[in-house]
């Protein structure tokens, strides 16, 4: 019953049922009870998820039995559900003598979904995630006037989140995308009476849109250069079209895309105020779910960007510096949740890193860290709203303090969190760290590895950064003296049940994830079968030297226990270090300029929105002033002539009759000529 | 002997130059010198008319042209308008007598009685009634004298120039109509009983003209009655009402 | 199938002579007449056959004297372009009787007997066959309009009906003028083989005589400037557009429901159906500049709506926008764009009579527009923020919804037209064009979330004027854009003129609290959320928009047929210029050389056709004397 | 030159000089009822015109339109005078300026030129007829008829 094509509609199905459900009964049935259908729907979908990893993994081993047939040859199934638009022969065959693909022109949509050990592993671990979340959240956000609004929109977007990881065609990932962010600003949203709130939500769909408008610019010149919007039939012909500028700057587009949606380096302005909506909401879509859809999207279009070498170049510089600046501004951040969340773009700029180096074990390696930066960094944020829930709502780590003995399980959990993000030895953490660092080192070697030696050593400085902006506010939130702020009352005791469960959960899987692929080397394995990932097969290279292995796995647990140190030597003690040391920064304006944001919201005001908004101003005066009076003037015109006559009527009799005479003596004289 | 248009522009010009002068400006002199030029004006106009042949005829012509004319500037220009109605009713004798020159009987009469005696006492009548108290400013000036003088005589010359280029042998374009000899005149307009002809006329093929002229008298008569008595009832309240 | 196409322009008719009495019957009557044209269209549309044969057609001889060679047809029928805006004009028509149900009460039967004739005016445009039978229609909808603005609008309502009545009247004529010249066009120069003697006014006839006989391009420019005028100013291409902000503002609910939803679509329509077909090297040949003007009329638009304050004026300047869409891709003229530009119009019906229904009901509840007096209606109003939220999103083109089935087949048409293969003349402005119409569509985006924002979100406004709302991010201390309209603001003697807008002071000011200080009474009766009656006005349009949304291969098939035959003379027109060496593109983007200049080699057109009147010469100088003999 | 032409040349000459100084006594004259009396001699100047074209064509119908001609003027006296009465008595004078404000909206009022000052004579009342049936009073010293009308 449950082969590979019913698991892949009923993946998506359940939310969304969930969520019309929810929506439809809310109000007057559900009231309080309306997370059990969605938190149901959440879980069997993510057992599903976990049937269509197996029956993938069966497939896959069968593959390898039967001889013959080449191992590269990916494992996928499509399902095509309805023809969405279809125009036949929309576009002139190219003249230009390219190559044309089967199919050129028609543009053909169908609602089509499609089953490959990459969209596998995706679909579990947003499932996974968003259970865990959906149950989180019953305590959270307990007694919320919105309670039923909040699970309609988290049902929502689950089925647009697994509907994009499964498109099969490029549009179908566009309209999946903006769902995405459209749940993204409804939930951002979500206590809409708050201004703030309101405003995050629209600067965060505002900044995706600018995002996917890149997309879309990408979409349409793949249509205009492969002549269709289909996965299968676009990463087929990539070859033919290998030297051509095209694919680059098709490359480049759906670049700017990924970082709009993952707060990559220009735009990611957004991620940091969307922290204004509920924490379960920045756990799920914020940190786990759609900030990877980039990810998923750059992995999804590998044989692209393997056609476009320099576009991986751009791809990885982009994560590099977007790594490096998340990291220094997470540095100085007071707010737990700000600090978390320049945490996942600094991630986020290792995955597209990993991603950037091209090769299979580079794209693996990303993928990874993906799928184990969701749980740890879930794990922290559902920490960080535990210890908000309990505080009354404050997340300013200065206000906070010595929370250790009141909230012991948050505590552990939250522990094992900053350990696995710190990469510490057996923790999950360090297994996707270590093989990002191994593939850029390794990739280094390889032809123009110059750029990734320097990513190579930023990622290494990354490292020491993560730790000490990670153990900063653990220090200070939970050791030192008991500091309980007023809004707490006098009861700061450990969350509910509810709450705390997915905490272990998450924690647990942060500590085994990890090692358990890495010994089972299940995962890169199970991602080589992807179709899209053969062209990087072929480009075969020499396996790595475990000698390397074993050397940058030491440099890292070195470096990691160096910034733990510090960050316990700084923060354990007292203040004092601590200002000294702010002060030694600010000398040459590092601390303002790392406090200050880098300052990209002021400057994307005065450079951006100020500029736009005056310049609406002007075609608003300009319309009323200039073609309005325009108007208004050729509405004049008649009146103007009608006084130009008006002398002639001067009340003389003998005037008019002067008048007359004269024409009489010009008729008179005409008629004589 | 010079080109009879330059005479004929000559004759023009001083005529609007005496009519100008003897036109009521206001106290302006130059009323006699006016008249002067006017009488060489018409004298110099008067030779451009061909002769009827006999000089008694023309004599006559003359004699009866020139008072109509002369009556009729003198209308128009004196100051006051009794004296306008009175040459007027010289100008109408002398166009009376022309007509009998032409030979219009009926007409010459008709003119006399009902246009003299009629109209003119008419005019007379309510030159009386409506008579302001003192000299009335508006019978001591007149509107724009120069322009009106000038485009009255240009009228005049072109309608001249007109009637001298069509009748002229010269003038390609009229038909070489006959003109009717003495005979076919006596036998038509000139005819001894020619006002019975006319009475023929008259009542035979233009009868429904002559009907119309009838009632068209009646309408005026009742449309008059009924304005004159429109303000019957006000009473005249004499207070001198400046312009 | 004609008997119930014919119904539907006559019952309407027929209601707007008969509906009289009280309030109460009148509007009843409306709804009833409104209902059954709704559904006899839902019937045609089920029963449609799809292809190209105009269906359910009547042709009566209309106005055929037998001695003129002029043959003037009633003939309607429907076909694939004319269908779908058919079906929307009977949807809105409902929407726009269920909109003002409590609202009109003065001179209420008066109201739905215009609304009424408006209703026949809209349809018969859409359906006529027949040049003539077409203008009639297209000034009809005029007259209605003009009095449901004049009478029922707001404080500026006379200055706004006429300036709209006259603004669209100037341009009608020319187009008709144009119109005009080419059927005598065709008449004298006959297809070889359709040499019928009668002047043929049928739209199908001449188009298949000039696509045997295709006119020179110079008249063929001539031509398109003149339907350009008319279509232009009706469907608000950019300079011509003035009129549309002041007439939506000042029209009454309904009035600014079937303005935007149907009446702009007049124009563009008539791109499509007469423009495109009849004058293709026209259309190739002056595409960059019309691309040029749909473009300055999206960006323009939507840069003007984003400094408005007066939600209706704003939604009035996002239709400008969504205008210079649909223009966008007619004009592009090929299969994916044109398909695109025609369901965009349905949507945009939908979408933006939605719209202006839910200000309406504002209006109804809190008698202002202004959007710093209104803040947190979503509490209080949860039904309301969905359903606005719901057109909000279709109109910025989210996918699932309808703006983005019409809007992305358009975007990836235009883009096509210009990086497609083919290199046409004027390439590099083609791709530019491409590429800023993107930028419409995060604008669109713009003002209408921060709109969405200011009235649904935040704090629950207590009616107060304050006006420091932040802009943008987070309290970034930039003075809120509060520029009202400078043109409402200044007292309105000021602006003398012809057209001089100062309100009837005899008549009162019909909502005499509109003006002071708005009070936002809590928990009283009328600040429900949305009625019953309010609700199934609003359902019809969001199941629309989803179907659409979901399904929009169901609108396309039906549409593509008919769309296929009007444009293709322009893709071949296009394709021919292109294969001519392209000019050499002389200084500058914006080279005046790519057209070739029209003027030096013009030779009047009609002085080519000699008039059938027989010739009388009057020359004055041969006139015979009067004293000629006369007997 | 044939006589008859001649004949009719020199009649259509002086029609056409009535004609014309008819025409100047029109425009220029001030009083109402001069410039009626003008236009009466411009149909004088006509009639002398239609008469000579009659014998010159030797038609009746010259003559009859000047029959006609006499009755439009007489009935044109009879209606035009009576206008002029109610003009004079709405405005007290003859003059046909006084009514220069039937003019459009922004023009400038007719300014007459200053009349030189004429020896005002002193002003004798006129006669006073008493009531018919009245015995009238006995005749004072100042009751002289005026010298000059």
């Amino acid at each position: 019953m449950f082969d590979v094509q019913t698991l892949l509609i009923l993946i998506p199905a359940l939310p969304l049922a969930a969520a019309l459900a929810t929506a439809a009964l809310g109000t007057r049935l559900l009231r309080d009870r309306s997370h059990v259908p969605v938190v149901t729907a959440l879980v069997l979908s993510f057992a599903a998820s976990v049937l269509l990893v197996f029956q993938l993994q069966e497939r896959i081993e069968e593959r390898a039995t039967q001889p013959g047939s080449s191992q590269s040859a990916g494992v996928e199934e499509v399902v095509a559900r309805w023809s969405w638009i279809n125009v036949p022969d929309a576009m002139p065959h190219p003249v230009d003598g390219r190559v044309e693909t089967p199919g050129w022109g028609n543009f053909n949509i169908e609602v089509s979904l499609r089953a490959d050990p990459l969209t596998a592993v995706m679909l579990a671990m947003v499932t996974c995630i968003s259970a865990l979340v959906a149950i989180y959240s019953i305590g959270y956000m307990r007694g919320d006037p919105g309670y039923w609004r909040f699970f309609a929109y988290v049902g929502l977007f689950v089925f647009s989140m697994t509907m994009l990881v499964s498109a099969n065609n490029f549009l179908l990932l566009y309209v999946f995308w903006e769902l995405v962010g459209l749940c993204s600003y409804l939930l951002i949203g979500f206590w809409y009476e708050r201004p703030a709130a309101a405003a995050a939500g629209k600067k965060a769909f505002l900044v995706n849109r600018i995002g996917d408008v890149g997309f879309a610019l990408g979409i349409f010149l793949i249509w205009t250069t492969f002549g269709t919007l289909d996965f299968g039939g676009v990463f087929q012909s990539v070859g033919q079209h290998a030297g051509d500028w095209r694919v680059t700057a098709i490359c480049l587009l759906l670049l700017i895309g990924a970082c709009g949606k993952s707060a990559q380096f220009p735009l990611h302005v957004w991620l940091p105020d969307a922290m204004e909506g509920p924490t379960p909401v920045s756990a799920l879509i914020h940190a786990a779910t759609m900030v990877t859809a980039g990810v998923y999207m750059v992995a999804r279009c590998t044989p692209l960007f393997a056609a476009a070498p320099d576009a991986q170049y751009v791809v990885a510089v982009v994560g590099g510096v977007t790594a490096l600046l998340g990291a220094i501004i997470a540095i100085t951040q007071t707010d737990l949740k700000r600090i978390l969340a320049y945490s996942t773009i600094s991630h986020l700029g290792y995955m597209f890193v990993a991603l950037g180096t091209g090769t299979l074990l580079g794209i693996t390696a990303g993928m990874f860290h993906l799928i184990t930066h969701a749980f740890f960094k879930a794990l922290l944020f559902l920490g960080a709203g535990s210890v908000m829930h309990a505080a009354g709502g404050v997340i300013d780590i200065r206000r906070l303090g010595g929370l250790r003995r009141r909230m012991p399980v948050t505590y552990w959990t939250f522990l094992a969190g900053c350990l696995s993000i710190a990469g510490v030895v057996p923790l999950a953490g360090f297994w996707s760290k270590d093989a990002i660092l191994l593939s850029l080192h390794d990739r280094s070697g390889l032809f123009g590895g110059g750029l990734f030696e320097i990513l190579y050593l930023t990622t290494l400085l990354g490292v020491v950064l993560i730790d000490f902006y990670m153990f900063r506010p653990f220090f200070l939130v939970f050791h030192g003296k008991e500091k309980i702020p007023p809004e707490a009352g006098n009861h700061l005791h450990e969350s509910p049940g509810s709450m705390t469960a997915p905490l272990v959960v998450l924690a647990f899987g942060s500590v085994v994830v990890g090692a358990y692929f890495e010994w089972t080397h299940g995962f890169a394995h199970f991602l080589s079968f992807t179709p899209s990932f053969e062209c990087l097969a072929q480009s075969g290279h020499t396996a790595i030297g475990t000698a390397d292995k074993w050397r940058v796995a030491a440099i890292g647990s070195v470096l990691t226990a160096v910034g733990v140190a510090t960050a316990a030597m700084l923060y354990l003690g007292s203040g004092k270090a601590v200002a000294r040391l702010a002060r030694a920064m600010n000398v040459f304006g590092l601390y303002s300029l790392s406090y200050g944001k880098f300052f990209f919201d002021p400057i994307y005001n005065a450079f951006v929105v100020w500029p736009l908004l005056s310049v609406a101003r002007l075609a608003a005066w300009f319309d009323c002033m200039a073609i309005d009076s325009l108007v208004d003037r050729c509405g004049r015109i008649p009146k103007l002539a009608g006084a130009a006559l008006r002398p002639a009527q001067n009340g003389l009799v003998q005037f008019y009759a002067l008048a007359m005479v004269f024409g009489v003596l010009v008729l008179l004289g005409i008629m004589l000529m | 002997m010079p080109d009879p248009r330059h005479i004929l522009t000559l004759a023009v010009l001083l005529g609007a130059v005496g009519l100008w002068l003897m036109l009521p400006r206001g106290g302006a002199r130059g009323r006699a010198v006016g008249a002067v030029l006017g009488i060489v004006a018409l004298g110099l106009w008067f030779s451009q008319f061909h002769g009827l042949g006999q000089w008694t005829a023309d004599g006559m012509f003359f004699v009866l042209a020139a008072i109509a004319v002369v009556a009729a500037v003198g209308a128009v220009t004196s100051r006051n308008p009794v004296y306008c109605a009175i040459w007027f009713g010289l100008s109408l004798l002398g166009t009376a007598g022309l007509l009998l020159l032409v030979g219009a009987q009926f007409l010459a009469v008709a003119t006399v009685l009902v246009y003299a005696g009629a109209i003119l006492v008419m005019f007379l009548f309510v030159l009386m009634v409506a008579q302001p108290e003192g000299k009335a400013s508006c019978d001591r000036m007149s509107w724009e004298a120069g322009v009106s003088a000038a485009a009255g005589i240009a009228m005049v010359g072109v309608l001249s120039v007109a009637i001298g280029g069509i009748l002229s042998p010269s003038c390609p374009a009229m038909p070489p109509i006959a003109p009717p000899t003495q005979e076919e005149l006596a036998a038509g307009v000139l005819d001894p009983h020619q006002v019975a002809r006319l009475g023929d006329e008259l009542f035979g093929r233009r009868l429904i003209a002559v009907e119309v002229a009838g009632t068209l008298l009646l309408a005026a008569l009742v449309g008059a009655a009924v304005i004159v008595n429109q303000f019957s009832g006000r009473r005249h309240d004499g207070q001198q009402r400046t312009v | 199938m004609n008997l119930l196409l014919l119904t539907t322009l006559f019952l309407p008719l027929a209601g707007a002579l008969l509906l009289g009495g009280d309030r109460n019957w009148a509007r009843h009557g409306a709804l009833a007449i409104s209902l059954a044209v709704l559904g006899i269209a839902v019937v045609l549309v089920a029963r449609y056959p799809g292809g190209t044969a105009p269906f359910a057609s009547t042709d009566w001889p209309w106005l055929d004297w037998t001695a003129a060679p002029i043959d003037v047809r009633f003939s309607v029928a429907l076909d694939g372009l004319s269908l779908w805006l058919f079906a929307l004009t009977a949807l809105l028509m409902v929407v726009a009787v269920l909109v003002g149900w409590e609202a009109i009460k003065d001179q209420a039967s008066l109201y739905y007997r215009l609304l009424m004739a408006l209703e026949t005016g809209m349809l018969g445009v859409f359906v006529a066959r027949d040049i003539i039978l077409f203008y009639v229609f297209f000034e009809f909808t005029l007259i209605p309009l003009f009095f449901l603005i004049g009478i029922w609008g707001g404080r500026q309502r006379r200055w706004a009906a006429m300036k709209f009545f006259l603004f669209t009247l100037a341009g009608s004529v020319l187009t008709f003028l144009g119109l005009l010249a080419v059927v005598l066009w065709v008449y004298y120069h006959p297809a070889p083989e359709a040499a019928s003697g009668r002047m043929t006014f049928s739209i199908a006839e001449l188009t298949a005589a000039l696509g045997a006989r295709p006119m020179d391009p110079t008249m063929q420019i001539w031509i398109f400037l003149a339907l350009f005028a008319g279509f232009a100013v009706k469907a608000p291409l950019w300079p011509l557009h003035t009129w549309l902000p002041l007439a939506h503002v000042e029209a009454p609910t309904a009035g600014s429901v079937l303005l935007a939803g149907v009446l702009l679509k007049v124009g563009v329509y008539g791109f499509v159906r007469f423009s495109l077909p009849m004058l293709p090297q026209a259309a190739a040949m002056l595409m960059p500049w019309l691309l040029w003007i749909s473009l300055a009329g999206v960006i323009y638009g939507a840069l003007v709506a984003l400094a408005q304050s007066d939600i209706k004026r704003l939604i009035a300047y996002s239709s400008v926008s969504h205008l210079g869409f649909c223009t966008l891709g007619i004009f592009a003229a090929n299969r994916l764009s044109v398909a695109g530009g025609v369901l965009q119009m349905v949507n945009h019906g939908l979408a933006t009579g939605g719209l202006f229904a839910v200000v309406g009901m504002l209006y109804e509840r809190f008698h202002t527009r202004e959007i710093a007096d209104f803040g947190g209606l979503a509490r209080r109003f949860p039904r309301l923020a969905f359903f606005t939220l719901v057109l909000t999103l279709s109109s910025i083109a989210l996918p699932g919804l309808a703006g983005f089935a019409g809007e992305f087949p358009l975007l990836v048409g235009v883009f096509q037209r210009g990086w497609a293969g083919d290199a046409a003349p004027h390439a590099l402005q083609l791709r530019a064009i491409a590429v800023l119409s993107l930028v419409g569509v995060v604008l669109g985006a713009w003002y209408m979330l921060w709109m969405y924002q200011r009235v649904f979100f935040g704090p629950e406004r207590t009616g107060d004027k304050n006006r420091g709302s932040g802009i943008g991010d987070r309290g970034s201390g930039y003075e809120a854009l509060d520029i009202s309209n400078p043109k409402s603001q200044i007292p309105h003697q000021q602006i003398s003129g012809s057209l001089s807008p100062n309100p009837d002071p005899r008549i009162p000011n019909p909502d005499p609290h509109a003006a002071g200080p708005h009070h936002f009474p809590k928990g009283e009766g009328t600040m429900r959320d949305l009625s019953p009656r309010e609700i199934c006005c609003l359902t019809p349009l969001v199941a629309m928009i989803f179907w659409i949304g979901l399904q929009p291969g169901f609108f396309l098939d039906r549409m593509r047929p008919t769309l296929d035959d009007l444009i293709a003379p322009v893709t071949r027109a296009c394709e021919t210029a292109s294969d001519s060496p392209p000019r050499p593109q002389s200084r500058g983007v914006f080279s005046l050389s790519t057209i070739h200049y029209p003027l030096p080699t013009i030779h009047y057109p009609l002085s080519t056709t000699h008039y059938p009147l027989p010739t009388t010469h009057y020359p004055l100088s041969t006139i015979h004397y009067p004293l000629s003999t006369s007997q | 030159m044939h006589p008859e032409i001649a004949l009719l040349n020199d009649f259509l000459l002086v029609g056409a000089a009535l004609f014309g100084v008819g025409l100047i006594g029109f425009v220029s004259r001030r009083n109402m009822i001069v410039m009626f009396l003008s236009v009466e001699i411009m149909l004088q100047g006509v009639s002398l015109s239609l008469a000579a074209w009659g014998r010159f064509h030797n038609d009746f119908g010259g003559q009859a339109l000047v029959l006609f001609i006499i009755a439009v003027a007489a009935c044109e006296a009879a209606v035009a005078l009576a206008l002029i009465l109610t003009l004079f008595h709405r405005r007290c004078s003859l003059d046909i300026a006084a009514w220069h404000f039937l003019r459009e909206a922004n023009q400038p009022p007719f300014r007459d030129a200053p009349l030189p000052e004429e020896p005002s004579e002193r002003l004798e009342p006129w006669p006073h007829l008493p009531p018919a049936g009245a015995r009238p009073e006995k005749f004072g010293e100042e009751d002289k008829y005026r010298p000059k009308v």
